[in-house]
């Protein structure tokens, strides 16, 4: 099947892959990389990867402590770093930016440090049907150990949250609600605003996972209202290892530390300790100093793009694969339809072949797809399927990638005698 | 990898050997493969003097790999001892699937090993250990 | 002062400067880079850059899960760099090795999930005055949260543990007892194989903190005898945003996890999950994946000299240092003065004149040195000393840096007039 | 930096101004750096209507910088009221010092600023932001 090639977008997804080493690298399908994968964690651009040697290489020492011109300079890249985060998730100030491993040390950091210190027996605690393990299981870990409640909010048949279910559920004072912006297993984008304001008439504060959003949307968490937000930076281009938690700063403030040492004290003694000021105080020992300046090299590659065109890009590519996959018989797509509610991540099942066989015989046509429960088991229950397939976009994906994923479908039906 | 996929796997994968439960039966075991979410149960029934499998049946659901590595080890099965069952070697059951698995696959290759296992010794069975099953170079 | 340049050691440290790009960089003092802080963090050496550039570039995608090329082999990688850390610290087994953000999050991990689960109120918990407090904060922390007691094995006069101090609290029969392998604001090396010995004779755990011996010299955690151990990445030639914990498998079979999420579960249902095997249990959601590799890269650098080698080497500068600095007028210098006891990390008083200016102007000398507290507060209080200036020494340190650092003593001198 | 330690600064360090503690007082307060250890209080006297300084005098140890920063701000307080204390600017304090700041050296050149606003406020002050006080661009 050839996918018409008029373009109602907004830039060449194709052309940008040349700033992105890993396309040029031979594969052993003897193809082309289609690269379908990037919810999972997305390619490097040179930029980054530039920026990491150069940080490496030329502005590398320990930072915070150093009375000599590297750790100066070290220092400043990596405030600097924390600046731009907060510049690119809408936050107030960067000093309510902690920088953490990944999005799941940002809610775990949550439900240890405010959870311990706030939740108890009895307390309601809000999650949802629809969210990956990180925003599931440290609230499930923090409910047994304080005796708490964790209900989760409903989704419908087409994989939205069921908000009338919320309502009733807020009704009962829950003090958290823990909800993903966009579904990494459903492609969902929840309307969080909205949300948000409901969690709050309530009573409740809202921690968002924006580990899907950030990388492909303008989010604000301003503009949202909501309090505390979980990132990953290896999902928006950036390198593995460093992720951000942006807190309101009254509660970050008010919240006891989460892990203890090096940087986060202001004074120890054998009789006990007082605590550096936030963020400081949430970044025991040395963090992740050149994958700060990594990070901010990727944002910087994102903010070049415009991270509006980012998502027209996106929504674009997500009408015309929708539309492709719906046209093949015996293929299934998860989520809602609409691509106001739905991010450019399908989660798609085919009749009579098992998705771990999908991405193998994928694999072998060179399109990378993710295959499993995707973090999100109790979505793969919900539906009643041990597993899905998952085709992501980004922004070096294009129209090609789309006919390269129906391609592979098709062969994969005809190998298996489906077709 | 195509090549994975080859006509018997796929007929093993449509037309499983020894698929079912049997009733009755004097071992049982179910286990999962955590990464993909596929399902499988194993029943053995034992001969007279309950040394010897008299019959075995696997059920579940899964990839075709799991599935015809489910049918192909089972097919194997009968007339072996409980002591024999227990010091199966992961590797030929790799092997005797007849194509390369890499380590991404493994743990769907060894699903039906494993489900064996634990039903021979009473208890969830570990993963093998993949270094040890792919040091064979049967690795792609 | 001319230092003689007969040489003793192995190697030429100042030969391998040609393998850092940071003595390439032009620095504000106009003059070459003496650089004495890799106690706190190592500079990178072009193969660890090179290797983080072609793990981005070439073999990154999220680990564990992928069924493509891509993904395998970054997961082959990464589990490569697990067993590269576990032959490197002589683990007996590479399921053993954890990897975390640095020795602080290792010896965290181990406080919140072994602590939580076995520390009851009334307890001990042997410290000791010398540690960094990435190994006295968390156990303060486990203290107070459990009601178990916290004692801290005293140190001499010239900064080794007392062990007859150590005998008698041992005697009280401490559920574990956590140490320094080689003190960062001392220098002091600790007889570890000793210690464990009497530690375990009188039932206690011992979790050695080897952020500063793993870089500088053999340890092997088979040989002392230890229970866990912690590491940095970043002070051994690695990547920031990655250490390990190694622990015996028994102790993290039976451990709770810490943080939770993606990748450490077995199956998750909204009623509750079960945990991945060890390591996988402890590394919740996505890691440090190129870091990794860089690590590993890291130790292949330190493995092709030599870690006896680089103990030599040390060693002799220790020796050259010590004689150099004891030579000074108005100079005095902490810790052990043998060079058995005694790692490259040399902290100095200079009378009448502050740490933190000796670290401004030796910075205009070209001269990189610590000044403060070196997370080490208490060893500050010991010696009631507001704070110290500290010259560590590592593989690209030379004869050359040891006559820099006392020029820059003598002209500070005279700058303060206590010539 | 070596020009940071102008003989004036290295003069103000031996040789302080308002080194030592007033008795009686009406405020008192100390305080200290957490990244050098260095501790400072500052006691001080206020005019017969209590609105004015009347003396000032710091105490303690510490760098050449704070030492000097001290001296050269403690200098400046006579005379001035508790409210134009209060109002003081750190950035100000910095510039009086003469010297080029960066900042790995201003907690030394503000902790004398610090106590003494933990004095006329009478709790424990916040360091000022870093951003705020070196984007006059004195850094170095
Ligand atoms: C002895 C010792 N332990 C622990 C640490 C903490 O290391 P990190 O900051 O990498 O967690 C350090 C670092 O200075 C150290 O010297
Ligand atoms: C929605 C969502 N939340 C959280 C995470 C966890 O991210 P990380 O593994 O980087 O911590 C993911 C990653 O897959 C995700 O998709």
């Amino acid at each position: 099947m050839v996918i018409e090639q008029q373009r109602a977008d907004v830039f060449d997804g194709a052309a940008l892959r040349a700033d992105f080493p890993v396309f040029d690298r031979p594969h052993r399908s003897g193809k082309p990389l289609a690269f379908l994968d990037s919810a999972a964690s997305a390619p490097k651009p040179r930029a980054v990867i530039d920026a990491l040697s150069d940080a490496y290489g030329h502005h590398y020492a320990n930072v915070h402590r150093g009375i000599y011109e590297l750790s100066e300079d070290a220092t400043a890249r990596f405030e600097g770093a924390r600046a731009a985060v907060a510049r690119f998730i809408g936050a107030p100030s960067e000093r309510e930016v902690v920088f953490v491993r990944n999005a799941t040390e940002a809610i775990n950091l949550v439900a240890y440090s405010w959870g311990r210190t706030n939740i108890r027996a009895g307390d309601l605690i809000l999650s949802t049907e629809m969210e990956h393990h990180a925003n599931l299981v440290p609230w499930q870990q923090l409910a047994t150990e304080t005796g708490a409640t964790l209900e989760y909010v409903a989704i419908t048949d087409d994989g939205r949250l069921d908000l009338d279910d919320l309502r009733r559920r807020l009704a009962r004072e829950p003090k958290l609600l823990a909800i993903n912006h966009v579904s990494n297993a459903l492609g969902t984008i929840n309307p969080v605003a909205e949300i948000t304001q409901l969690a709050h008439d309530a009573g409740a504060l809202v921690l968002l996972d924006a580990a899907q959003s950030v990388p492909h949307m303008p989010v604000s968490a301003t503009e949202l209202g909501i309090d505390f937000l979980a990132l990953s930076g290896h999902k928006m281009l950036g390198p593995s290892g460093i992720g951000a938690l942006w807190g309101r700063r009254a509660l970050l403030e008010a919240m006891p530390p989460f892990m203890t040492g090096g940087s986060m004290i202001s004074k120890v003694t054998l009789a006990g300790t007082t605590w550096a000021e936030v963020p400081l105080k949430f970044e025991a020992g040395t963090p992740a100093i050149a994958e700060a300046a990594g990070l901010a090299a990727a944002i910087g590659y994102l903010e070049g793009i415009g991270m509006a065109k980012v998502r027209a890009h996106e929504r674009f590519l997500f009408e015309r694969a929708w539309a492709a996959l719906s046209d093949i018989g015996g293929v299934r797509l998860l989520g809602p339809a609409s691509p106001d509610e739905h991010a450019a991540v399908i989660s798609l099942v085919i009749d009579g072949i098992h998705p771990h066989d999908v991405a193998t015989i994928f694999d072998g046509h060179g399109v990378a797809v993710r295959a499993g429960h995707h973090c999100a088991q109790p979505v793969m229950a919900r539906y009643d399927l041990p597993a899905t397939t998952r085709a992501s976009f980004y922004v070096y994906n294009d129209l090609d990638d789309i006919e390269r994923l129906t391609d592979a479908i098709h062969a994969t039906q005809r190998l298996f005698g489906t077709a | 990898m195509d090549n994975l996929y080859r006509d018997f796997i796929l007929e093993h994968y449509r037309d499983p050997h020894n698929k079912g439960v049997l009733d009755p039966h004097d071992l049982h075991f179910a286990d999962s493969n955590p990464t993909c979410g596929d399902e499988m149960s194993m029943t053995l029934l034992l001969d007279g003097e309950k040394q010897r499998v008299a019959d075995v049946a696997f059920d579940g659901r899964g990839c075709a790999i799991s599935q015809a590595s489910a049918s192909i080890l089972t097919d194997e099965l009968r007339g072996m001892t409980l002591d024999e069952l227990r010091a199966l070697d992961p590797k030929e059951v790799i092997e005797n699937l007849g194509v390369p698995i890499g380590p991404a696959r493994l743990k769907c290759a060894l699903l039906s090993y494993k489900v064996l296992q634990g039903a021979v010794i009473g208890a969830e069975a570990r993963w093998p250990d993949e270094a040890d099953v792919l040091a064979g170079g049967s690795a792609p």
